[in-house]
């Protein structure tokens, strides 16, 4: 007789470990253009196999189909290339300055651009964004000046933080996006409570919100998902699942047994699981869950199954938790080859606009460069100035940081004074 | 002058600025049909809406963060934690978010978040209904954290509250809610009525967070103390013929230094009270702070009275309490002392 | 043209208020012995209809029946009603007595009996238990002495928690059952870990949970389950759907758009939906459960939907916020009417039974307060050491408590010597 | 005798443990496979598996609570939080739970998890990588809160922590992993090789918790510090030429009185320095008590040096830095005033 099963501690593993073979058939792909496309207000418990399957617009011939196809004009989608590449280089161009110690840290999006970009150009511009540190695409589609965000990675004169956070923690208020904070999935409730407000307000703007799929273990993507369902706020709740979490796949998470989508039907409320590298796709899903919020609908989960092309971030190096390969072999491919690809098949882009415009936006990122670093960098140029350090804490300074502040100026003063004794 | 107690007259701060301010919105468990387990939104609900007065689910974190989010799209949010012992599930967000979010995007965003919750015990609540958290949002930078002692001062101090555009921890000392209390459970309960800070304007009018207030002048020592333990001070000074100062703090921080560091220059000695528990408590940033100042006028050390460095026994209430006797035995003894 | 609609906040509404006429209509039930009763080892993905639906087996005629018939013999169902009824005039007793000024605070379970003597008897004696308030009729199963229990209630000199802890906050390491907290969910993940150690030790026995159904937004319950879905703990996690939580009902905890038990499949946990006033189908889906894990696969969610018939507390007065008749209209009936009438169709049972029953019970409980009070009241009898706040903060006692424990004693003393030159 | 940095020496500590106790398991993200962002876990799941050390879902809330369960249920977990900053999000279960559960169940029940994180600044880590929450833990009656400063303590102190049957709040000043820092960063780093406490046994042994270590005896004033600080402090008092008696006190709760009050009962001066913000700060317990008990022989104020009241800015990191200059300015002043 076999013996009685028993109970013992599971360990997730992913498929492979370094010097394994990749293997990605875990991740549970549907053919381009399968899935149907529900109305907006259609009733959750009828948008079940959305969170199960994924959406998918472009095929493997490049072309668009099937009901989610946004059917954006060529211009559109050109934009969208330019926004996505421009975050590629954007993100290339600063890791190498990290690697030459211009800039402290530094946290690349490579292979996942078309969900910042797609997102943030399907919803408004009043819409409020709510970005983790992966979503510098924002940005982009947005239209914010490369300087200013290079300014932020250097903390100089020009950072938009006034030197008080970590490079990539942008914001940018008349932008509508909010501070990016160094605590994971804390912003994921605050975006449903900004949603709340302006649904009292009567405001015609929804919120947007990303967490990767690892922080979504954390108790904030729960007390995001009960308030969006128990008040029907007109809020996109994203989870990026890039299947990475620094070096914890994403089954430490909770993917091996369910797709992250499909927590959202749990709390009654949709879940998508969409192709993140599917610019139109991603488009799709988020213009159907901006409309739905906007309409009086509520709220929409969307899962974007893509990839962490990259290291964690600079402190961090992939090769001693993952196969180095992986990237190549992972089945849903790159964002901007794809789109850029379906261009060329429409006959709207060729290989050699392709290069123009890289060339075009490298020579932009370095012209920024040039223009941010007059601001001052790590080690050089104008520094800001450390009374700052005192300011912002409240509104007002209370006398407390006047007092240390006076003692810091004293302190700085002294120490001045002591390498110019030391000169002279 | 109308009389108030201390729920009435948060109950009326709140009133008023729904009335006066379309942005405040009111939120918590139990606050909106019910009026709140201590019916101190009783009847708001009614008077401004559900879309003003919110009931919300069980989840502190989540009351913290969607009053962030509300905050940063334009609202002023009262929130409610129900006990402050609840307060914890929401730190994470108080700190690292609420406290942080005007700093990291230098003032372009912030969040004018005001939460209340009633602390401190006396009231047979055991542990998780008596605790009093004070000293770990005074260690944060960023928050305001007050705890008035009277209706008055409840009633201005949260409609300054409310109006700061910084956040504040506003903390109820839910044991002198219906009147004040010397910290004597067998006595008969004194209702505000009969006490000057129950009489409380109907109208609009602040009291300034910041500000402590010397409630009984007195030239032989300073007492320092918040919430209940003023009113147990006053017993224990007056039981002990002892002509102290009595300090009312209000404001936890930013700390009133000034008030503090005359009274203890002119009396020479100085006595801190609070009922939180004493390792690590806030008593040792006042002692500490008076002590840099006032060294060289003290006369005796500065003592702290405190909760013991236990959790909240609930059979032991009044033993655990930092009573009459407690602060009197330390009066006497930093009187004697020199 | 129809205005375009707009986001709103929607704020959810019980069906009635004080004055309202009752509507019970957003209850959906199943008909009893309706659903399929899958193999323990069953694929999640298999499961979604326990969730949705309502796992019955106690039919209108006070029948048994279905798959999910636990064929219990009848002197265990007798054993079940007995620890109900026990649980109850316990319950009323000490309401009463709390009425009386004799103990400080009660909580009783009227109404949900059911869930917690059916479920501990569905477990084994070595399982783990992790109550929440409202869970005494595990004790009852268990088989406490209902003396220590009320010394409990007493914070008398026998009082197992030595005065620490408001009246209900039971524990009991020798019964397997953990220490309540006042805080609600905390104990929820904790469970999980409890299950998790059970694993790695290779260890038969599984963990069982209960949280209210309010207390599951609490980010806590997330917690709870994303680290059973990850490690496939060997745990049982409960949702006690009571309807209420103090005077909101469970649309504000999220129960308006989906059942709580369809969390569990979001996670990939099976989740079921039972009548928790159903004694036999609780008990089936215990037991359904409990072989789950133990055989290996993994954690359940089950949902009791019951209704909370007392007031939250003996601080509570639910006529400000619900109908008086609400729960003479309740459609699960009340479990202890229901076990009693299904013994009496079998012919197991009488009125006469069950009066004498009653009768026995009341005695008992009578016996034992009378033992109890022996030991000390809030007001009268021998008190305990007040050295017993010091004692249990560490397991030895550091050097300033011995400090504050003698100061303690000198204030005592003081106090006790005034007293006696008063009399004197 | 083995040299060993401070991550080489936790790394020893854990490996010791797991083998000598099967009821020992590591857990925390990333550090099984990867062996911990800070490394600090390096080849122990290869060597006892993967149901002995665990990475985990990032949910601190979630790991401490596992870790109690697992405690109640016997094991000793060792839970690493990645960062102290992020820590917040299990500050509930830890208070309302960890810390409590011994008390209210009369020590039936009990969880004996150590909690490991990586605290303080200096690293070029803004503000959400460089807190120094102790005081927070501090005020927490039933747990125990500690900070090495050095290998050997470290290692000693993470096995008594471990083999503690309370819970152990360990923190790690992550600027001195690799080796002591004076609060210089211009100078060439010194790695621990260098400096007699990077000499760690290879085996087992013990430093207590709950005891202070004079790391240099003096007569002219005492400097109590923690962590990071006490290098700072050592450098400071020899710029200074200053013959300061330095404490590390290694346990922050319960605190070593004896250590403290012989200290400056003999020096009669008094410098608290740490890293963590002033305001409501841990410095403000040790001046409290220090001038409870040494006030008579005090001749001068006790002074303080602290972080400012701000969050730790990234750009500002040695403005913020309390670090020898700030330091050696008080010693000063402490040393004239009279
Ligand atoms: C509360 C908290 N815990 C831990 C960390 C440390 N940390 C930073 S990023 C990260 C991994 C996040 O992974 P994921 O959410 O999948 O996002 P991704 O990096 O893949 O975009 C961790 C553990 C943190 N920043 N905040
Ligand atoms: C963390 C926390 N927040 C709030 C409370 C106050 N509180 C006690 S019971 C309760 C309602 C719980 O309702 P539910 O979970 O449905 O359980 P039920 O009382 O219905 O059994 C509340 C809000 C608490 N004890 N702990
Ligand atoms: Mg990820
Ligand atoms: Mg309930």
């Amino acid at each position: 007789m076999a013996p009685r099963p028993r109970s013992r501690l599971h360990v997730p593993h992913p498929p492979a470990r370094p010097g394994d073979p990749v293997d990605f058939s875990y991740v549970r792909t549907s053919p381009a253009g399968e899935m149907p496309r529900p109305e907006v207000a259609a009733p959750v418990a009828t948008l079940a196999p959305l969170a199960n399957e994924l959406v998918r617009v472009l095929g493997d011939d490049h072309r668009a189909v099937g009901a989610w196809d946004p059917h954006l004009e060529p211009d559109v989608l050109q934009v969208g290339l330019r926004h996505m590449l421009l975050t590629r280089l954007f993100d290339e161009r600063m890791q190498r300055t990290q690697r030459q110690g211009k800039i402290s840290f530094y946290m690349r999006s490579l292979g996942e651009e078309a969900v910042s970009v797609a997102q943030a150009m399907a919803l408004r511009p009043g819409d409020m964004l709510f970005p983790s540190y992966r979503n510098q695409g924002i940005y982009m589609v947005r239209g914010r000046p490369l300087v200013d965000l290079m300014c932020q990675l250097l903390s100089n004169t020009r950072d938009m933080c006034k030197g008080r956070q970590l490079p990539v923690m942008y914001h940018w208020k008349d932008g509508n996006i909010f501070s990016i904070s160094g605590n994971l999935a804390t912003q994921f409730p605050q975006a449903v409570g900004w949603a709340m407000a302006a649904a009292i307000k009567g405001q015609d703007d929804v919120a947007c919100a990303w967490i990767g799929e690892g922080s979504s273990a954390e108790g904030d993507f729960h007390s995001a998902m009960i308030f969006a369902e128990v008040y029907n706020a007109p809020v996109i709740l994203n989870v990026v699942n890039n299947q990475w979490a620094i070096s914890t796949f994403q089954g430490f998470a909770g993917g091996e047994q369910a797709t992250f989508a499909a927590r959202g039907p749990g709390y009654g409320i949709p879940g998508i699981r969409v192709d993140g590298n599917d610019f139109l796709a991603v488009y799709a899903v988020t213009q159907w869950a901006a409309e739905r919020a906007r309409t009086g609908s509520g709220p929409t989960l969307i899962e974007h199954v893509t990839y962490r092309a990259a290291a964690h971030s600079t402190s961090d190096d992939p090769s001693r938790y993952r196969p180095k390969d992986e990237y190549e072999r992972w089945p849903l491919g790159d964002p901007v080859e794809r789109l850029k690809s379906h261009l060329v098949a429409l006959g709207e882009w060729s290989e050699e606009r392709h290069a123009a415009l890289a060339k075009e936006l490298e020579e932009h990122v370095t012209k920024s460069w040039k223009e941010a670093t007059k601001f001052g960098t790590l080690t050089e140029g104008p520094k800001l100035d450390p009374d700052l350090m005192f300011e912002d804490v409240y509104k007002e300074m209370p006398p407390h940081l006047e007092k240390q502040r006076a003692q810091l100026r004293a302190e700085l003063a002294a120490a001045a004074a002591e390498r110019g004794a030391e000169r002279g | 002058m109308p009389k108030m107690n201390m729920i009435q007259a948060l109950n009326s701060a709140m009133d008023i600025m729904l009335g006066r301010d379309p942005s405040v919105v009111v939120m918590g468990e139990d606050v909106g049909y019910f009026g709140g387990v201590f019916r101190t939104t009783d009847g708001l609900q009614r008077k401004y809406g559900e879309q003003r007065v919110l009931d919300t689910p069980i989840s502190e974190q989540g009351i913290v963060a969607a009053a962030i989010g509300m905050g940063v799209n334009g609202l002023r949010p009262v929130a409610e934690i129900q006990f402050a012992d609840y307060i914890y599930p929401g730190y994470d967000q108080i700190v690292s978010e609420l406290a942080r979010i005007r700093y990291r995007s230098a003032s372009e965003f912030h969040a004018p978040v005001t939460i209340r919750t009633p602390c401190g015990g006396g009231i047979r609540g055991g542990q998780t209904h008596s605790q009093s958290p004070e000293a770990i949002f005074a260690h944060v930078s960023g928050v305001k954290t007050v705890m008035p002692s009277n209706p008055y001062d409840a009633k201005g101090m949260l409609i300054a509250a409310i109006e700061d555009d910084d956040p504040v921890i506003f903390f109820e000392p839910k044991r002198v809610y219906n009147g004040p209390f010397d910290g004597n459970p067998d006595q008969p309960a004194v209702p505000w009525s009969a006490h000057p800070k129950g009489e409380v304007p109907e109208g609009y009018y602040t009291v300034p967070l910041g500000k402590a207030e010397i409630v009984r002048p007195g030239s032989a020592c300073t007492i320092v103390a918040y919430g209940t333990m003023v009113y147990v001070a006053e017993a224990a000074a007056r039981a002990q013929g002892v002509d102290a100062e009595i300090v009312d703090l209000r404001t936890i921080a930013p700390l009133d230094v000034d008030t503090l560091f005359t009274s203890v220059k002119k009396t020479g000695r100085c006595l801190i009270v609070h009922e939180a528990t004493r390792f690590g408590g806030f008593g040792g940033e006042l002692s500490a702070t008076i002590q840099e100042e006032c060294f060289w006028n003290l006369e005796a050390p500065i003592a702290r009275v405190a909760g013991w460095d236990t959790p909240y026994p609930h059979a032991f209430e009044w033993e655990y309490f930092p009573g009459q006797r407690r602060v009197g035995a330390a009066l006497k003894a930093l009187m004697e002392a020199a």
